[in-house]
């Protein structure tokens, strides 16, 4: 196992007395508690941790938390591995098993480097111009660009954690706890206000995690933030969030933000949490997200050991972990010199300091000459060499006005290289919010400007690059959002601050490279997608110059990091080709999620048997102990139909359907929509939405309806019972239950809120058990003593109430199936008990129960139609032969203007009719087409399609119902069903089958 | 995900509300000589504005009321809510109705309106 | 025909979650208690507020406090009147007195507009409490439900996870009644006592 | 300032590079790429062109290509308000088939898709056409039943399309979950396997470079804002940049269709809606087919560069701001992970939306309009990239002829009027 070299004696604040052992690529490691993946591999000497997307070029680790763009690393094995994890945000746990991704056959050698040779030959966008030729070898060339592609590997199996999510609600949201964020949570609790503040890392505190220079109220800033998340803590009305990124900023003040619950969460035990999904609703955002630092775009800026100034002070501070022994600092700003003294102070050997600046002046710079670090002003690396790892840097002096270099190369030897090119400040969420944004020439960087939505921003955010403002913003930002959401104000004491005071940056981009006849060197400004400073000159070349071309043309800014160390320089370089204002050039559109997200978080618990409510009946449990075959229909599962052992699916039907005929059949029909309708103009309503008439249905009888949409076509269809006078019960299809009262609704509120009407969904207040069949009287007469059942006394589309088997009942004589047949509803409680009572005293009559498949089977022997099956949104109740239900003498109707149509009174419209195979042996599979004509091959005109299909026992035959171009006027004529083997002869007939086909 | 303030049940997200379109279409009455274009119009033209939209909602998973709404439909920024039988109210309401090409046809009238408390 | 006595046995009423309900399962000191409260009779009330006879009938017959405002509840007696929108209320009662009392209210309001449903069986209601009632209730609610904001006598119709509810305050402890349509209660019930994963859970009869 | 510098570059030179191939690559590797020429130039407006054409997406760059090339017109241009290709055609999901129900349905679709087959060459740009095939999903016996009325409708027109069982599935898409026991079990599908992706960037650039070599002018960041019109007929077009002088007017300009035909007085059966989509970071290979689901609402495939790309339907609501509401990503990826349960720890990328131009009957607008010489292509909605190459095929011919070819004339403004509407809703399910 190999020692911490890199690991200092002092600095850092982890668990040193809890040494962790994990694994990279095969190798043992160990680590402390609190370390990264980043830092313990760093500690380990292990700058070499992956290999560029494009050019498989050797990639160490950049920077820290969410900007790391070259260090992504497959983490956890089997079902748990997940792919391009930044190794600078995994915790590192014992066992933790990592290796590195892209790369084959190993990472140290990587067959996939020639592509960095080929690297003249695959400029930007190379494959818009090859692989043209020849033309069908397209999917070869393909094959191999797409295993060369992608990064990580996705697992193989199911998930083994578990994804919640968590709706929040809340006056003061504050993204990002560094000194702003802490500054604003403190005031703004102070108010009363419900607060919630969430930060990415693991310990809040952000920049002042790294940072031993600075002090607030005299005391260190790390034990500043203790104190203050030890006030934040004790609050009960402040939700505190760490390893929390807030990733979507949406309309409306609405934001996600995705928790990673335990901190240890790759080592995943059955079914624990690992992300939480908050999705907030909040009054008052405060941005406090700080500031991202930028790469400096040299020649091979590229190698393991190059990272981000910021981020080693981070290393170094946080973590106790040196990058390097000789690190060699190259910056164009202050900052750098905070890393090179903290360097100092840990007693490690700065090379030197590489400065563009001409003339640095701040006490952080004599502070280094104090120190005697060498200092070059004036002076920038030009190139680079080392493969796994930086060994040396040259550097040369800049011209004044920084387009050329001049003088000696001086090479200098390091194994690490600490980069500083500025501050861009992370405005992807304020962006996301629609707040607009300004260049900055300063800062050289875009910042906040106007909002549009309640949302602040402060501290680096908002490109306020002091502690002392940033605090100041964050406790005025407190409280205006506190205020601004309700809540009253007590400003408090802005705290003292002693922080190092930074000068001018100057900005060279890019630095220039010296002309290198052997190889041409890459200067990347994207490191994660490989996008080289000639590439984006090369877009800009051929026109694409549009920032949002140069992107995608390029993909700079496409990778997982989505170009948070590379957008700002590449638009620079832009307007700099472009000779224009960066302003100008402007930025491409950020987008949520800020940083990469769990797809499990999205779904959450919405899967397996959450995924969507499965509905079912009361009588439910007693299909399921019957052995019924289910079939869903929308959200309900109904039974299909009830096979006996050994028996097929065609028997079982058929048993059923024969019974229904000849004995009894009963079904369990309480899907179907069932609507309460009350009122003095509920008559004038229904005549208003069914197709036919209905101002004279008398109480105790009930009506069949058709409604259409307002264009004509049929959309529903049931049965309307007046129960009593100004009192209706309706029934609507199964699937169309919730629509059509929606539908009812709607008209009733908005178009006629004149109609005295009330509307009351009773569907799951009945059970209903549908029997039918000659029988059926007598059984129900056995059961019901307090109605006179008879045909004289209860005819056809007769409705009464009584009671039936100690029940109070309603019962409607309707069928469906064109048998006798009584249709008994319940209260939901004793559909059971009915259902239970009907069968046992039914056995006499040899009931027999049966699905929706023998009820489809009944309705189609006599023609009926199923709204859904026989319609699609294109039928009228012309097409479907069902004239007799238009009224002719309605004023209005819903869908009356619409059938008269210049195109649907055509006379050749596909019109509903029946077909019978000539061959009795065929059935028609439902679905399939039909044509006049069979021709050897297709294309073949079709003149309609076959919309319900079966075996009838009652008609001895299969039959059939379909849809036909000018389908009446072809009665009796032979038409052909193309198969794809075979072609079958069918003779269009009437849809009564069972009344005009001899059996 | 929008926040839409039914006038009853107060602000809730987009998903729990049905949306009904375009407001203050007149339906013509199918009686008179209504020709196939003026019918199509009523049936299928769109006011599809960009920027201030007059719309309606239905409160679905709530109280299932209907009510108007005036949202621009670039920022999705809703200014006012009102009731579906009224006309809106708001300065930018009133520009947005008088300018719509529908305007002709006025809203009808409701002979009462009810109202808690 | 009078054979029905000997092979019936009396109607036996069953509840929508009767399958689920595992009876007094889990410890007597669980984080969260589930139970349904079954068979409550229930009544859709609608009427216009603008009429001074529906006002004055169901103040006789429900309460002086009628009508309950938008997003509240009230109880009074044996009854509970819960708002379901401008001119529709939902009455809880118990299922012996729900005849009576809507043969009562028909009768008052014979003249005026309005409708009477029974709705007993289109629902069940499900009864949520424990400490992390709140919790569960926030993983697929949108409602700011924070006791400042949704107090006791407060209600709501909304969505929890893919179902549609009726959620009431029924006391200043952590306590929630969730009404649900009666096809829906199985899922509902199963999402809760996954939502409550973390903690343990009593399921009462 | 851009665009004085652009105008700077804009000269064309002969020793420039133009064609595309291996060879030229090769050449240009010498010289460090420093001699290509630029896709297409940033010419100036011109006060007056024969035919304007609005919109540079796809459609419209597609539209103009085909007018220069085999209608001989010699003075076009196309204008948009942003950068070409901005629009649904830089945000859609790629997805490419012509298995779709309706007879006139499969005739544009088709026409269209044999036009995908060889557009990489007559391009001269490799769109990246990759007949990967796309496979629909069916979840219930519902399904299975309305699967067959399509698949069979679609051999019967000559289209190519097979049925698979749920093992026949798993083997081509092994990461699938085929449990019976899932709440949307895979019970069968149908694949189209001459159906794939494109890249749908190079789609926009390759068109738009093959048009401005045949002397198109595409004018970017030019909004039209209003028509002039004499006498019902068109006679110039009125934008941020000037007004200009047109004999004819096509306009291609997909979710801004309402908003443009406004300005010439009319109103379409268009509503304007957010779309949305997402990617996912890029792994190695594991999906290599189309996936289309509609009764769990989702597609999904995975592009060359390794993402996968995930989109669902449209929001409910109109809406210009290209943004959406999450619970639709929500729903999307729970369905997403209900089938291929290995997406669960992949991570979303980044997401976006487009506004898609849906109609009444989920079908297209290639027409004549009221006013003469204005021609509208619009109403693609959620499926239109698929048919970039054959819809500006027949746009052109309508425009060039001033009369709808065959493919085209099913889909003119007059079937709203008359009410023979081509409803891909229903029969068709989601429409990519
Ligand atoms: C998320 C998403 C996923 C999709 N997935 C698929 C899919 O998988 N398969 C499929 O086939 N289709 C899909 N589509 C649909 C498809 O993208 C579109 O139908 C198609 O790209 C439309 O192309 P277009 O050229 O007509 O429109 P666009 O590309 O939108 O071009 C219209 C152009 O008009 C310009 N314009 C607008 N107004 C003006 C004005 N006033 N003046 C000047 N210019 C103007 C715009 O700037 C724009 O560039 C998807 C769409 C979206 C949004
Ligand atoms: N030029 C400079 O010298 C310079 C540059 C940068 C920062 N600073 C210093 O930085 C401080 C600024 O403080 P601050 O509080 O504004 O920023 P900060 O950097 O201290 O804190 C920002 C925090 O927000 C977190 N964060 C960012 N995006 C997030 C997201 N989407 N979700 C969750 N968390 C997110 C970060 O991880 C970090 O912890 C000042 O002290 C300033 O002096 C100085
Ligand atoms: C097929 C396809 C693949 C995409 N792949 C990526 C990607 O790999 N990385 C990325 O950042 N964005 C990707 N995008 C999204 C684009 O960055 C961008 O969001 C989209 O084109 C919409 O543009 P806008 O976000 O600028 O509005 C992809 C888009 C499409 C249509
Ligand atoms: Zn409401």
């Amino acid at each position: 196992m190999s020692s911490q070299r890199f690991r200092l004696r002092e600095a850092g604040r982890l668990d040193r007395n809890a040494p962790l052992k994990f694994k990279f690529d095969g190798k043992i490691y160990e680590g402390f508690r609190g370390d990264t993946l980043a830092s313990a591999l760093l500690a380990n000497g292990v700058h070499l941790v992956g290999r560029s997307f494009k050019y498989h070029r050797p990639r160490g680790h950049l920077g820290v938390g969410a900007v790391e763009a070259n260090a992504l690393i497959q983490v956890g094995e089997g079902n748990s591995t997940e792919p391009n994890i930044r190794a600078s945000q995994v915790e590192i746990y014992d066992g933790l098993v990592a290796s590195s991704q892209n790369r084959w056959p190993s990472l140290l050698f990587d067959l996939g480097g020639v592509n960095d040779l080929l690297g003249g030959l695959i400029p930007a966008g190379f494959y818009y111009k090859t692989f043209m030729w020849p033309r069908k070898w397209w999917m070869k060339y393909e094959y191999f660009i797409r295993r060369a592609a992608g990064l990580g590997k996705a697992p193989t199996g199911r998930d083994p954690d578990r994804y919640e999510k968590m709706h929040a609600h809340c006056d003061v949201l504050i993204v990002g706890a560094g000194p702003a964020g802490l500054a604003a949570a403190l005031a703004a609790s102070k108010t009363g206000a419900r607060v919630i503040i969430a930060d990415d890392q693991q310990t809040f505190g952000g920049s002042l995690n790294r940072e031993t220079d600075c002090y607030i109220n005299d005391k260190t800033t790390v034990d500043w933030c203790k104190d203050v998340v030890a006030t934040l803590e004790g609050l009960p009305d402040v939700t505190m969030l760490p390893n929390t990124t807030v990733s979507g900023y949406y309309e409306q003040n609405y934001l996600t933000l995705l928790e990673t619950t335990k901190p240890h969460f790759f080592k995943s035990t059955i079914q624990q949490t690992r992300h939480r999904l908050w999705k907030v609703r909040v009054k008052q955002v405060i941005l406090a997200t700080g500031m991202i630092e930028r790469p400096l775009v040299f020649a091979n800026n590229d190698r393991p050991g190059i990272m981000l100034s910021s981020a080693i002070r981070e290393y170094i501070n946080k973590y106790g972990v040196t990058p390097g022994q000789n690190p060699l600092i190259f910056t164009n700003n202050d900052d750098a010199y905070r890393t090179a003294l903290t360097m100092r102070q840990n007693n490690i050997n700065v090379v030197a300091i590489v400065d563009v600046r001409e003339n640095p002046d701040s006490e952080l710079f004599r502070q280094a000459k104090e120190m005697q670090i060498p200092v070059h002003v004036g002076f920038a690396v030009v190139t680079t060499r080392g493969y796994s790892r930086i060994k040396s840097a040259t550097i040369m002096k800049l011209s004044s006005n920084g387009k050329t270099l001049t003088g000696e190369r001086k090479v200098l030897g390091c194994d690490c290289l600490a980069m500083s090119g500025g501050w861009n400040p992370a405005i992807h969420l304020f962006s996301q919010s629609g707040g607009k944004v300004k260049w900055n020439d300063e800062l050289a960087t875009f910042i906040p400007s106007e909002a549009t939505q309640n949302v602040l921003t402060i501290g680096g955010c908002n490109g306020t690059a002091d502690l002392a403002k940033s605090l100041k913003e964050g406790l005025q930002a407190g409280i205006s959002a506190a205020r601004l959401s309700g809540n009253k104000a007590h400003p408090p004491a802005t705290p003292s601050v002693q922080e190092p005071v930074q000068s001018e940056t100057r900005f060279v981009l890019p630095i220039p490279t010296q002309k290198n006849k052997f190889v041409s060197e890459k200067v990347f400004i994207d490191f994660q997608n490989d996008v080289t400073l000639s590439d984006i000159q090369l877009a800009s070349r051929e026109g694409y110059n549009s920032v949002e071309h140069l992107k995608r043309y390029t993909t700079v800014g496409m990778g997982t990091d989505q170009g948070k160390t590379s957008n700002v320089n590449a638009l620079m370089l832009l307007s700099q080709i472009l000779d224009c204002e960066p302003e100008q050039v402007g930025y491409t559109t950020f987008r949520p999620p800020y940083a990469p997200t769990t797809i499990g978080a999205y779904a959450g618990r919405n899967i397996g048997n959450l995924f969507s409510p499965v509905r079912t009946t009361a009588i439910n449990p007693w299909h399921e102990e019957a052995g019924a075959k289910f079939e869903h229909v929308g959200q309900w599962m109904r039974a299909w139909y009830y096979p006996k052992v050994n028996e097929t699916m065609r028997q079982a039907v058929d048993r059923e359907v024969t019974a229904a005929r000849t004995n009894i059949g009963i079904l369990d029909a309480s899907t179907l929509g069932k609507i309460d309708i009350q009122g003095p103009d509920a008559a004038e309503f229904l005549n208003r939405v069914y197709t036919n008439a209905w101002l004279k249905l008398p109480p105790g009888t009930s009506r069949y309806g058709l409604m259409l949409k307002e264009d004509g076509m049929v959309m529903d269809d049931g049965v309307t019972t007046c129960i009593k006078e100004n009192h209706y019960h309706m029934t609507t299809t199964t699937g169309g239950a919730a629509s059509v009262l929606e539908w009812l609704e709607e008209w009733l509120q908005t178009e006629w809120p004149n109609l005295k009407v009330y509307l009351t969904s009773v569907t799951e207040q009945w059970a209903v058990a549908a029997i039918c069949g000659p029988k059926s009287r007598e059984l129900l007469q056995e059961l019901c003593t307090d109605i006179d059942l008879s045909d004289k006394a209860f005819p056809f589309m007769g409705y009464r109430e009584g009671t039936v088997a100690g029940i109070k009942a309603r019962i409607f004589r309707i069928s469906f199936t064109g048998e006798l047949s009584f249709e008994i509803n319940v209260p939901r409680s004793y559909g059971l008990s009915l259902w239970e009572k009907l069968l046992d005293v039914g056995k006499k009559y040899e009931i027999c129960p049966y699905g929706t498949e023998a009820m489809h089977v009944l309705r189609a022997e006599k023609g009926f139609i199923i709204v859904g099956q026989e319609t699609d949104g294109t039928v009228t109740p012309v097409d479907l032969g069902m004239d007799w239900i238009i009224s002719k003498t309605k004023p209005d109707f819903i869908g009356k203007r619409a059938l008269s149509r210049r195109d649907i009174i055509k006379a050749d419209r596909k019109q509903l009719v029946g077909l019978l195979a000539d061959n009795a042996t065929d059935i028609l599979p439902e679905g399939s087409q039909i044509v006049e004509e069979v021709l050897p091959k297709p294309p073949m005109s079709m003149i309609g399609h076959v919309t319900s299909s079966y075996f009838s026992p009652n008609c001895g035959r299969p039959i059939a119902m379909a849809l036909i171009k000018s389908g009446r006027d072809r009665m009796g004529q032979t038409v052909y069903i193309p198969l794809k083997n075979k072609s079958i002869a069918a003779t269009i007939t009437n849809v009564n089958f069972l009344d005009n086909v001899s059996k | 995900m929008l926040h839409i303030e039914c006038p009853w049940c107060g602000f809730r997200d987009d998903a729990e509300f049905h949306y009904g379109g375009e407001a203050h279409i007149t339906r013509p009455d199918p009686s008179t000589t209504l020709t196939d274009e003026k019918f199509s119009e009523y049936l299928f033209s769109k006011t599809n504005t960009k920027g201030l939209l007059l719309e309606r909602w239905c409160h679905r998973s709530g109280c299932r009321r209907w009510f108007n709404v005036l949202r621009n439909t670039i920022t999705n920024e809703i200014l006012e809510v009102y009731p579906v039988t009224e006309k809106p109210s708001s300065k930018q309401g009133k520009e947005t109705y008088e300018r719509n090409w529908r305007r002709k046809s006025p809203p009808k009238k409701t002979p009462k309106t009810d109202e808690v408390k | 025909m009078a054979s029905n006595d000997k092979t019936i046995g009396p109607a036996t009423k069953t509840s929508p979650l009767e399958t689920k309900l595992i009876s007094n399962k889990g410890p007597t000191d669980a984080e969260i208690t589930l139970k349904e409260n079954k068979h409550i009779g229930k009544m859709i009330l609608r009427g216009s507020l603008s009429e001074k006879k529906f006002i004055t009938s169901t103040k006789k017959h429900l309460s002086q406090q009628f009508p309950a405002s938008p997003n509240s509840f009230y109880d009074h007696t044996k009854v509970r009147v819960i708002w379901l929108g401008p001119d529709e209320w939902l009455i809880l009662t118990d299922a012996a007195e729900l005849n009576t009392l809507k043969d009562d209210l028909t009768r008052a309001l014979i003249k005026s507009h309005s409708a009477l449903v029974d709705v007993s069986d289109n629902s069940t209601i499900i009864e949520i409490k424990g400490r992390y009632s709140r919790e569960i209730l926030m993983k697929g609610c949108s409602l700011d439900i924070h006791p400042s904001v949704f107090q006791t006598g407060c209600s709501a119709q909304i969505d929890l996870g893919l179902a549609n509810i009726i959620l009431l305050k029924t006391a200043d402890e952590p306590i929630y009644q969730i009404i649900v349509r009666a096809s829906f209660a199985s899922y509902l019930w199963d999402w809760l006592v996954d939502a409550a994963h973390e903690f343990n859970v009593r399921i009462e009869n | 300032m851009i665009e004085k510098r652009e105008k700077a570059k804009s000269r064309t030179s002969t020793h420039k590079e133009n064609k595309y191939s291996l060879f030229s690559l090769a050449k240009n590797a010498v010289s460090k790429h420093k001699n290509w020429s630029q896709a297409w130039r940033s010419p100036e407006l011109k006060p007056e062109y024969d035919i304007v054409v609005i919109g540079a997406g796809g459609h419209g760059l597609a539209t103009a290509y085909y007018l220069a090339k085999e209608h001989g017109s010699k003075n076009i241009a196309v204008i948009d308000k942003g950068w070409l290709g901005g629009g649904n055609t830089g945000r859609n999901t790629t997805i490419i088939r012509s298995n779709y129900m309706w007879d006139e349905s499969a005739g544009i679709y088709e026409h269209s898709l044999k036009l995908w087959e060889t557009l990489s060459h007559e391009l001269n740009f490799n769109t990246m056409f990759s007949q990967r095939g796309v496979l629909t999903l069916a979840h219930t016996e519902h399904e299975l039943k309305e699967m067959t009325r399509r698949v069979e409708a679609i051999r019967l027109n000559g289209i190519d399309s097979e049925v698979l069982s749920p093992r026949a599935i798993k083997q081509i898409v092994p990461i699938i979950d085929i449990n019976p026991q899932l709440r949307y079990p895979v019970m069968g599908g149908f694949i189209q396997r001459r159906g794939g992706t494109a890249r749908h960037d190079a789609v926009a650039w390759g068109y738009a470079r093959a048009a401005d070599q045949l002397g198109v002018d595409i004018i970017q960041n030019c909004e039209v804002t209003g028509f002039n019109i004499k006498k019902g007929a068109i006679t110039g077009v009125k934008t941020v940049k000037g007004e200009i002088k047109a004999n004819k007017v096509g306009c291609v300009v997909a979710g801004h269709a309402g908003v443009v035909a406004e300005m010439a007085g009319f109103r379409l059966p268009i509503d304007s809606r957010p779309l949305q989509a997402l990617v996912s970071e890029p792994i190695k290979p594991i999906l290599d087919t189309v996936i289309m689901s509609n009764s769990v609402h989702m597609y999904v495939s995975q592009s060359d560069k390794g993402e996968l790309v995930l989109g669902a339907g449209a929001d409910s609501y109109n809406s210009y701001s290209q943004r959406g509401s999450l619970n639709i990503i929500e729903g999307m990826l729970a369905a997403a992970v209900e089938l291929f349960p290995v997406f669960s720890r992949l991570r979303m990328l980044r997401s976006w939306g487009g506004i898609v131009d849906t109609c009444p009957d989920a079908s297209p607008i290639i027409s004549k309009t009221p006013v003469k010489n204005l021609y509208f292509n619009c109403g693609w909605g959620t499926g239109g990239f698929k048919a970039t190459p054959g819809s500006g095929h027949v746009f052109a011919d309508l425009i060039a002829k001033d009369e709808p070819n065959s493919i085209a004339a099913p889909f003119s403004l007059d079937r709203f009027v008359g009410g023979y509407l081509i409803d891909e809703h229903g029969a068709a399910g989601v429409a990519h």
